[in-house]
């Protein structure tokens, strides 16, 4: 039995992070990964869809180009290239990581574990078992697809984001179940490849957690770009004959339609992966682990962190949970702050936003004023022939405040970190106007938001 | 013609002389130049010499008496002169007083104002001072390294620079807004930055930023003017009069009776249409008469039984209300009344009404009858002593001797300023004043 | 550039405005060939005669009357006090007639009249031929006191003062005659009520007159070596008092010492301590005002004794030591 | 000591007679309205009046042309109304008036009136000689011609002043004539107990100056003394000493019940010796002026009296600026 301070469960985001820090911070850490380090966010998750989303961008930026007097032969794809160079990628990040869990003397132990509320983990490798100990515990077991109860559906081959990379062709068709986040970045990479793509969502718009402006442009855009998108639509049930999927779907109206694709692909939801944790009656909130503000769980220093804790599932999410946990191993210190946490679609247009959506705001029943500026007014997107899109400032009326930012368009992703600054910071609406932008710039149009909420709007 | 001898100024200095002693006799004849009279100023004894040559005529101050300087103190004149009526003439045109001059010297030199009054004892040197005031620092926190402690400037550079308190933009705009220094607030953000969470849990901010429930903003409106004048008298009369107030249930069917049957006849006369509040004026007139001790003021330790009965007659005006006086009510007939009382209303409410239309009542009606309302407790008009508040007339089931019958009833509310006013003649002259609504016919005789 | 002494560059000053103005004359006692008790005007009966050089009694009432009278009526006469200590003779015409006839006469009069005053100690004349007492002066509107403290400043304010149309008190440090310095030979005015900062420096504010601003300045070498940076700042004339360069000098450096030779107990620097304390500079200091004036005694006869008398360049480094906290 | 000269063969003329009779009874006139003027309280501070000296001042004024210059004393009024100098003005200094001879700053003390030559009043004793005498050496050296004529009182003559300023003018041979209104009484001191000799003149001597001694109440023996010690002075002889006797009527200032001497002295000086009254008999009897013609004087010196006073209080008391105006060139 080894004894450690900490014992990881999870290589992922949240996991190695937390690992990382506690080695930092002078503890004696363990990190167990029963499959690849970095989790799902590096092997099957955001770093390959986003290479993926790469080439969806060039392919429409060649074809935009067409009528820009850039001429090309029509396009050919490789699938299997494509695929390699994601590969590539992973595989650079992922040693990356074990090279800092070494630099770390961080040991780790490519198994799966088995909490045990003694403080102490079994790792499986192989056929050999391990025992080690820990002081602390971390548990960062992550989530993974949710696959729905439709009728039919485990007698047909289908796809989720797990296993979507391991086509080898590119499918005539495809039905995405779940307009969600993720359904609509696998659609745009889809139609990109001129694969026929249909969105089935269950609710009454895509991206249900995002700003109403924001899904009523990229629906725009998915069906400019020929993605057909079904909302209010229930998947009733599914059958395959000779590799052709037919998914039987009803509307709320009772409208029923039948679809018959080559791949079928759910995207309707993570749920947490606490096989690991079997042993521990831990306080739950529905499925998930509960944890207070420090990310203790119930249990006496046993602390989680990332998808398994719920809230809002993203990779940047989980690493803070993680370095914030860690903090709080020998006592509570930090409380975890939720406030500024930017949330990205990588389609194209982007989709980013930060703080709190109008709607959010409507039902706290917080008086704010917003204004909405239009990228179709901003040199540059007019110079990059990337005028679809907006940015919406919410403000506080009394002191402005910056309440919440969206952003649709080009580079967004990267744009809404300069809005997390402002929240981050506790900056308001009048520093956000007298600040300058470079010009000509996207971000101008935060600018001209901001001086039009305290009215004094140059270009509007 | 006499001639006038002064207290000569006999000196920069000198205000007043002391005549020690007078040199010449009443009647006696003086040259020009002679002396008269020996004079002690407070630095010298001198002589009053005469002007020109004459007879001593009269002398108006004695020996040992103090004189301004300027002031006559005898006459010269020629033989047997009468002087009287001369006496009293102030001499000469005044002379500007010394002291007057040294007025003009404290206006040149600029007055230093009191020095702030040092509240601390701490030593410090004024440049310490200076940085300290300009950065709201309080310089008990600071150790000087100057001797005995004294603190100096650099020591209060450094103190800056130890704490120098960081606070992001929004959470210095609530501060501010809620007038927080918060200097001395922990700051929970990184290295002591304040944010606005702290400035909540500082809960010197109680409202919570959602839920900001802005109350209406009230109507405002200075108190002066009319309205402090009513304010003042009417607790003036309530804290000085001890007010009781009786009041009675009045049948005032033969009253209307007798309104509908003359409003006609006034109207003709005058064109004005007499209403109840005219009749029911000339019946207190009327009462006012046989209850003399009714219709009297109280001046200082003086009780004044008032000779005419001058009724008032309150009038509401914008944001407030003036008392018109009906002068000699007793002797005038309803028509009279009437146009007064009307002409009168019209022109309190347009604010033209005279002051003098306004002096002199002995005794106030105050009608409230528009309004339902029947009793109340009207508050005296002082000086006068005594107030008739009058309800509304209402059709009221009421027993007539014995039997149930429809009656116009009406409720009159009589304050009476106890101090000099009983109980007993207040209800006398009430009682009276109700028969006489109920029998208007009394009035004719 | 040339260097005469501090008396020479007197005499050229003199000498110069008399050839140009035939209104301008010197008098007093054993100017002509003798050249004066310390040969400021040797040489100038002999280039302007006696008429314009004129020798007087011993009579400092008389002289000094007939000065202000000549004044008055269209003269412009040098005074030579022989030494300033005699000026108490001639007291009532300086304070009485001179300082007064023009406001007296309702600005109809005008008294363009220079009285040369060698004063100052250290040259063993004991306690009647040693004292300064320009502060007396100072004290009576309508008189101007100029107090020059090297060559190049004594020929630019003397061609100031005579051409001055009020009386001018002129007062000559007697150790300073022979100090040579680098003067101009062609004419040059120095305007009065222009202080001069002989040295720039960032620490300590020295205010020093006639004699004390060469001890000031060897002072601030020394202390330039101990780290301490010292602005020596000379008023050149006390009245009028050039407030505002000793007041910015104050505020830059935020301490000040004021020297003179003087005694110290109501000597000129107490006047120009307390303008400082009560003006803005106040809010700027950092240490408490402090002077350095002469003992509280007659001038001594012994040497030793006479040094001990006034301010040296010691007490001076001394001082600036304790002001800066050290 | 009254020999006086016959009106006759001295080159005056009836008018300047006249005038003269007219100057002295000009200055009278003036000192009394002051005296008035003091008891009503309009005057400010102290004064003190020269009634009784009206010829010593006229007399010795008569041989001064305008360029000539003099000095005079605390009791100068006479002197400056002598030498020529606006009595409204004199009159508006006295109430401290921004018309008067000094802007009303200078007071009774320091009436001056350069443009006519008086260099003005001054209110320390003897302190006017050594003045003179400078004026004097400026008239010397740049060859102007005037001359300087100092009054000065028998108190003066014992300042240290005095002799200096004497010494000082024989020796460099000043045009200057040192003119002591000899009136027996330095302030309380008789002059008897103030010097040890029988006349101030005699201290010429000692300067080796010529001096001598005359009726000051006389005016034509005080011309004529005075024009012999101009001609001197013009002609570069250098200075001369008169001492005129005469007598002050009133106090020595506001403030003096002349305790120091007695009434039937004063009654003998005021009656006897009356200047004016001495100089009017003496052109009645050369019947050169009429007792009709000394009225109308009487009348004209009234009214210019008159005239003075209403101009001096209608005048406009300095505006507060001028405290600090004029005090340097």
């Amino acid at each position: 039995m080894t004894a450690y301070d900490v014992v990881v469960v999870g290589g992922g985001p949240g996991g190695y992070v937390a690992a990382l820090r506690a080695a930092k911070n002078g503890k004696k850490t363990a990190l167990v990964e029963a499959d690849y380090l970095g989790g799902t966010c590096l092997n099957r998750g955001c770093i390959p869809s986003k290479t993926l989303l790469k080439h969806a961008e060039i392919i429409e930026g060649i074809e935009k180009a067409k009528n820009w007097g850039i001429k090309t032969e029509n396009l050919s794809f490789s699938l299997k290239e494509m695929f390699a160079r994601k590969d590539q990628v992973i595989a650079a990040l992922r040693s990356g990581i074990e090279h800092l869990l070494n630099a770390g003397k961080i040991d780790v132990y490519n198994g799966f574990g088995t909490i045990h509320d003694d403080k102490r983990v079994t790792v499986v490798i192989g056929n050999e078992s391990y025992q080690i100990s820990g002081e602390k515990i971390i548990i960062a077991t992550g989530s993974q697809p949710a696959v729905p109860p439709i009728n039919g559906l485990n007698s047909v081959n289908y796809h989720t984001t797990d296993t979507i990379f391991d086509i080898t062709e590119i499918p005539q068709s495809i039905v995405i179940v779940g307009g969600g986040v993720i359904g609509v970045e696998f659609a745009n990479i889809f139609t990109s490849l001129k694969t026929e793509v249909t969105i089935v969502e269950l609710g009454d718009r895509i991206i249900p957690t995002e700003d109403e402006d924001a899904s009523q442009v990229l629906l725009k855009n998915l069906k400019k770009k020929g993605v057909k998108v079904l909302t209010n639509y229930q998947v009733s049930s599914i059958e395959e004959s000779n590799s052709k999927k037919t998914l039987m779907i009803t509307s709320d109206k009772g409208k029923a339609e039948c679809l018959t694709v080559d791949e079928i692909l759910l995207a309707v939801g993570r749920k947490p992966n606490v096989s690991a944790i079997s042993e521990l009656d831990l306080k739950m909130t529905g499925r998930h682990v509960a944890v207070n503000d420090y990310l203790e769980t119930s249990k006496k220093d046993y602390f989680a962190v990332g998808d398994v804790i719920g809230g809002l599932q993203l990779a940047h999410v989980a690493s803070a949970e993680g370095l914030t946990a860690v903090e709080n191993l020998d006592g509570n210190k930090e409380k975890m702050n939720y406030k500024v946490m930017p949330r990205c679609i990588y389609t194209n247009p982007q989709v980013a936003s930060v703080g709190m959506s109008e709607a959010e705001l409507k039902e706290k029943g917080i008086k704010y004023r917003v204004n909405k500026y239009n990228f179709s007014g901003n040199g540059k997107a007019l110079a990059a022939g990337e005028t679809e899109g907006f940015s919406k400032v919410m403000i506080d009326e009394k002191y402005g405040e910056i309440l919440g930012v969206v952003m649709v368009g080009a580079h967004v992703t990267e744009m809404i970190s300069q809005s997390s600054a402002y929240l981050y910071l506790e900056g308001t609406v009048d520093e956000f106007a007298k600040m300058v932008q470079p010009h000509p710039s996207l971000s101008e149009v935060l600018m001209e938001s901001a001086n039009t909420l305290i009215g004094k709007g140059i270009h509007s | 013609m006499a001639t006038e001898v002064v207290m000569p100024k006999l000196g920069a200095t000198m205000e007043e002389g002391t005549i020690i002693s007078w040199l010449v006799q009443v009647g006696e004849v003086v040259e020009e130049g002679d002396a008269i009279a020996e004079v002690q100023t407070d630095k010298i004894v001198l002589e009053i010499e005469a002007e020109t040559t004459g007879v001593l005529l009269k002398t108006l101050y004695d020996e040992g008496s103090i004189v301004k300087v300027q002031e006559v103190v005898a006459y010269l004149g020629d033989e047997g002169e009468r002087v009287e009526g001369l006496e009293n003439q102030s001499s000469g045109a005044e002379s500007e007083p010394i002291v007057e001059q040294n007025k003009t010297f404290a206006k040149v030199a600029d007055v230093l104002e009191a020095p702030a009054e040092r509240g601390n004892k701490i030593r410090r040197t004024p440049a310490a001072r200076k940085l300290a005031e300009e950065n709201q620092i309080d310089l008990r926190k600071i150790t000087g390294t100057r001797p005995l402690g004294c603190i100096q400037k650099i020591d209060v550079v450094n103190f800056l620079a130890e704490n120098a308190k960081k606070i992001t933009p929004l959470a210095k705009k609530i501060a501010d807004d809620h007038g927080i220094d918060y200097k001395n607030i922990a700051g929970s953000g990184l290295n002591g930055k304040i944010v606005k969470a702290d400035l909540d849990s500082s809960n010197s901010i109680n409202e919570k930023v959602e839920i900001q429930k802005s109350t209406p903003s009230e109507k405002r409106i200075p108190f002066k003017g009319i309205r402090k004048v009513i304010a003042d008298r009417m607790s003036q009369s309530a804290f000085t009069a001890p007010h009781v107030t009786l009041t009675s249930q009045v049948d005032m069917t033969n009253s209307v009776r007798l309104r509908e049957e003359l409003l006609p006849v006034i109207e003709k006369v005058n064109g004005y249409r007499l209403s109840y509040n005219e009749v029911i004026l000339k019946a207190t007139a009327h009462a006012l008469q046989n209850h003399p001790d009714i219709n009297v003021s109280l001046e200082k330790d003086e009780i004044v039984y008032r000779s005419n009965v001058n009724v008032g007659m309150a009038v509401a005006v914008p944001n407030g209300l003036v008392v018109p006086v009906i002068k000699n009510a007793d002797k005038l007939g309803l028509a009279a009344i009437t146009e007064e009382c009307k002409s009168m209303g019209k022109l309190a409410r347009d604010g033209k009404l005279l002051p003098e239309q306004m002096q002199n009542g002995t005794f106030t009606i105050s009608n409230l009858g528009m309004y339902a309302v029947d009793g109340f407790t009207p508050i005296i008009n002082q000086p006068e002593s005594a107030i008739l508040g009058v309800g509304r007339i209402q059709e009221k089931p009421v027993a007539v001797n014995g039997e149930l019958a429809i009656r116009s009833m009406m409720t009159l509310s009589l304050s009476f300023d106890h101090r000099i006013i009983d109980g007993a003649p207040a209800a006398a002259f009430l009682t009276e004043l109700k028969e006489t609504l109920e029998n208007p016919f009394r009035l004719i005789i | 550039m040339r260097e005469i002494s501090y008396s020479e560059a007197i005499r050229e000053a003199m000498s110069q405005t008399m050839k140009k103005d035939q209104d301008v004359f010197i008098m007093g006692e054993d100017i002509g060939v003798y050249g004066g008790a310390f040969g400021l005007t040797s040489g100038m009966i002999e280039e302007f005669g006696p008429e314009r050089v004129r020798i007087t009694p011993i009579s400092e009432a008389a002289i000094s009357g007939c000065a202000v009278g000549a004044a008055m009526t269209g003269m412009r006469p040098i005074l030579e006090i022989q030494f300033s200590d005699f000026i108490m003779i001639a007291l009532d015409n300086i304070v009485n007639q001179a300082a007064k006839n023009r406001y007296m006469f309702g600005g109809k009069a005008k008294v363009p009249v220079v009285v040369r005053l060698p004063a100052g100690s250290g040259a063993g004349f004991a306690a009647q031929h040693s004292q300064s007492l320009e502060a007396w002066m100072t004290h009576v509107p309508g008189l101007k006191v100029v107090q020059p403290s090297n060559a190049y400043d004594a020929k630019g304010l003397m061609k100031a003062a005579i051409k001055d149309d009020n009386p001018v008190l002129f007062y000559e440090h007697k150790l300073l005659y022979p100090v040579k310095g680098e003067v101009p030979e062609e004419d040059y005015e120095i305007p009065l009520g222009k202080a001069d900062i002989k040295k720039e420096g960032k620490d300590i504010t020295i205010v020093a007159t006639a004699i004390m601003v060469n001890k000031a300045l060897e002072a601030a070498a020394e202390l330039e070596k101990e780290g301490i940076s010292v602005e020596v700042v000379d008023p050149r004339t006390l009245v009028p008092l050039d407030t505002e360069t000793i007041l910015e000098s104050v505020k830059k450096t935020s301490r000040v010492l004021v020297v003179y030779e003087a005694v110290k107990r109501s000597g000129y620097g107490a006047e120009i301590a307390s303008m400082i304390a009560e003006s803005d500079a106040f809010d700027y200091l950092d240490a408490p005002i402090r002077r350095l004036g002469g003992v509280e005694t007659p001038i001594p006869y012994n040497p030793e004794l006479e040094k001990a008398a006034v301010p040296q360049v010691n007490d001076i480094i001394e001082e600036c030591r304790k002001l800066m906290n050290k | 000591m009254s020999n006086l000269i016959q009106v006759k063969n001295s080159s005056f003329s009836p008018e300047k007679l006249k005038t003269m009779l007219y100057d002295m009874m000009l200055i009278r006139s003036f000192e009394e309205t002051l005296k008035k003027l003091y008891q009503q309280g309009k005057i400010h501070g102290t004064m003190h009046l020269c009634i009784g000296q009206e010829a010593t001042a006229v007399g010795a004024c008569v041989p001064l042309t305008n360029e000539d210059k003099i000095t005079s004393t605390h009791r100068g009024h006479g002197h400056s109304i002598a030498k020529g100098t606006d009595v409204k003005k004199m009159m508006a200094e006295l109430l401290g008036k921004e018309t008067g001879t000094c802007k009303g700053k200078g007071g009774s003390m320091h009436i001056a009136d350069l443009d006519v030559g008086n260099l003005g009043a001054n209110g320390i004793v003897a302190a006017g000689l050594p003045l003179g005498t400078g004026a004097a050496l400026t008239s010397k050296m740049k060859n102007l011609g005037y001359v300087v004529l100092c009054f000065f009182g028998d108190g003066a003559s014992n300042e240290g002043a005095f002799h200096e300023s004497l010494n000082l003018a024989s020796v460099w041979k000043l045009p200057v004539i040192f003119f002591c209104e000899n009136n027996l009484y330095g302030m309380s001191g008789s002059i008897k107990e103030m010097t040890n000799i029988e006349n101030i003149a005699d201290r010429g001597a000692a300067y080796g100056i010529p001096s001598e001694t005359i009726n000051g109440n006389e005016i034509l023996t005080v011309v004529e003394a005075t024009e012999r010690a101009v001609e001197r002075a013009r002609n570069g002889e250098g200075p001369t000493l008169i001492e005129a006797h005469t007598y002050r009527w009133e106090g020595h200032s506001r403030s003096d019940a002349r305790k120091y001497r007695t009434r039937e002295e004063e009654k003998e000086w005021k009656i006897q010796r009356d200047p004016i009254d001495l100089f009017k008999q003496q052109l009645i009897k050369e019947n050169i002026l009429s007792e009709e013609e000394y009225l109308q004087l009487e009348k004209k010196v009234q009214d210019i009296m008159n005239e003075a006073v209403e101009f001096a209080e209608n005048s406009k008391a300095p505006g507060l600026e001028t405290l600090t105006t004029d005090i340097y060139a």
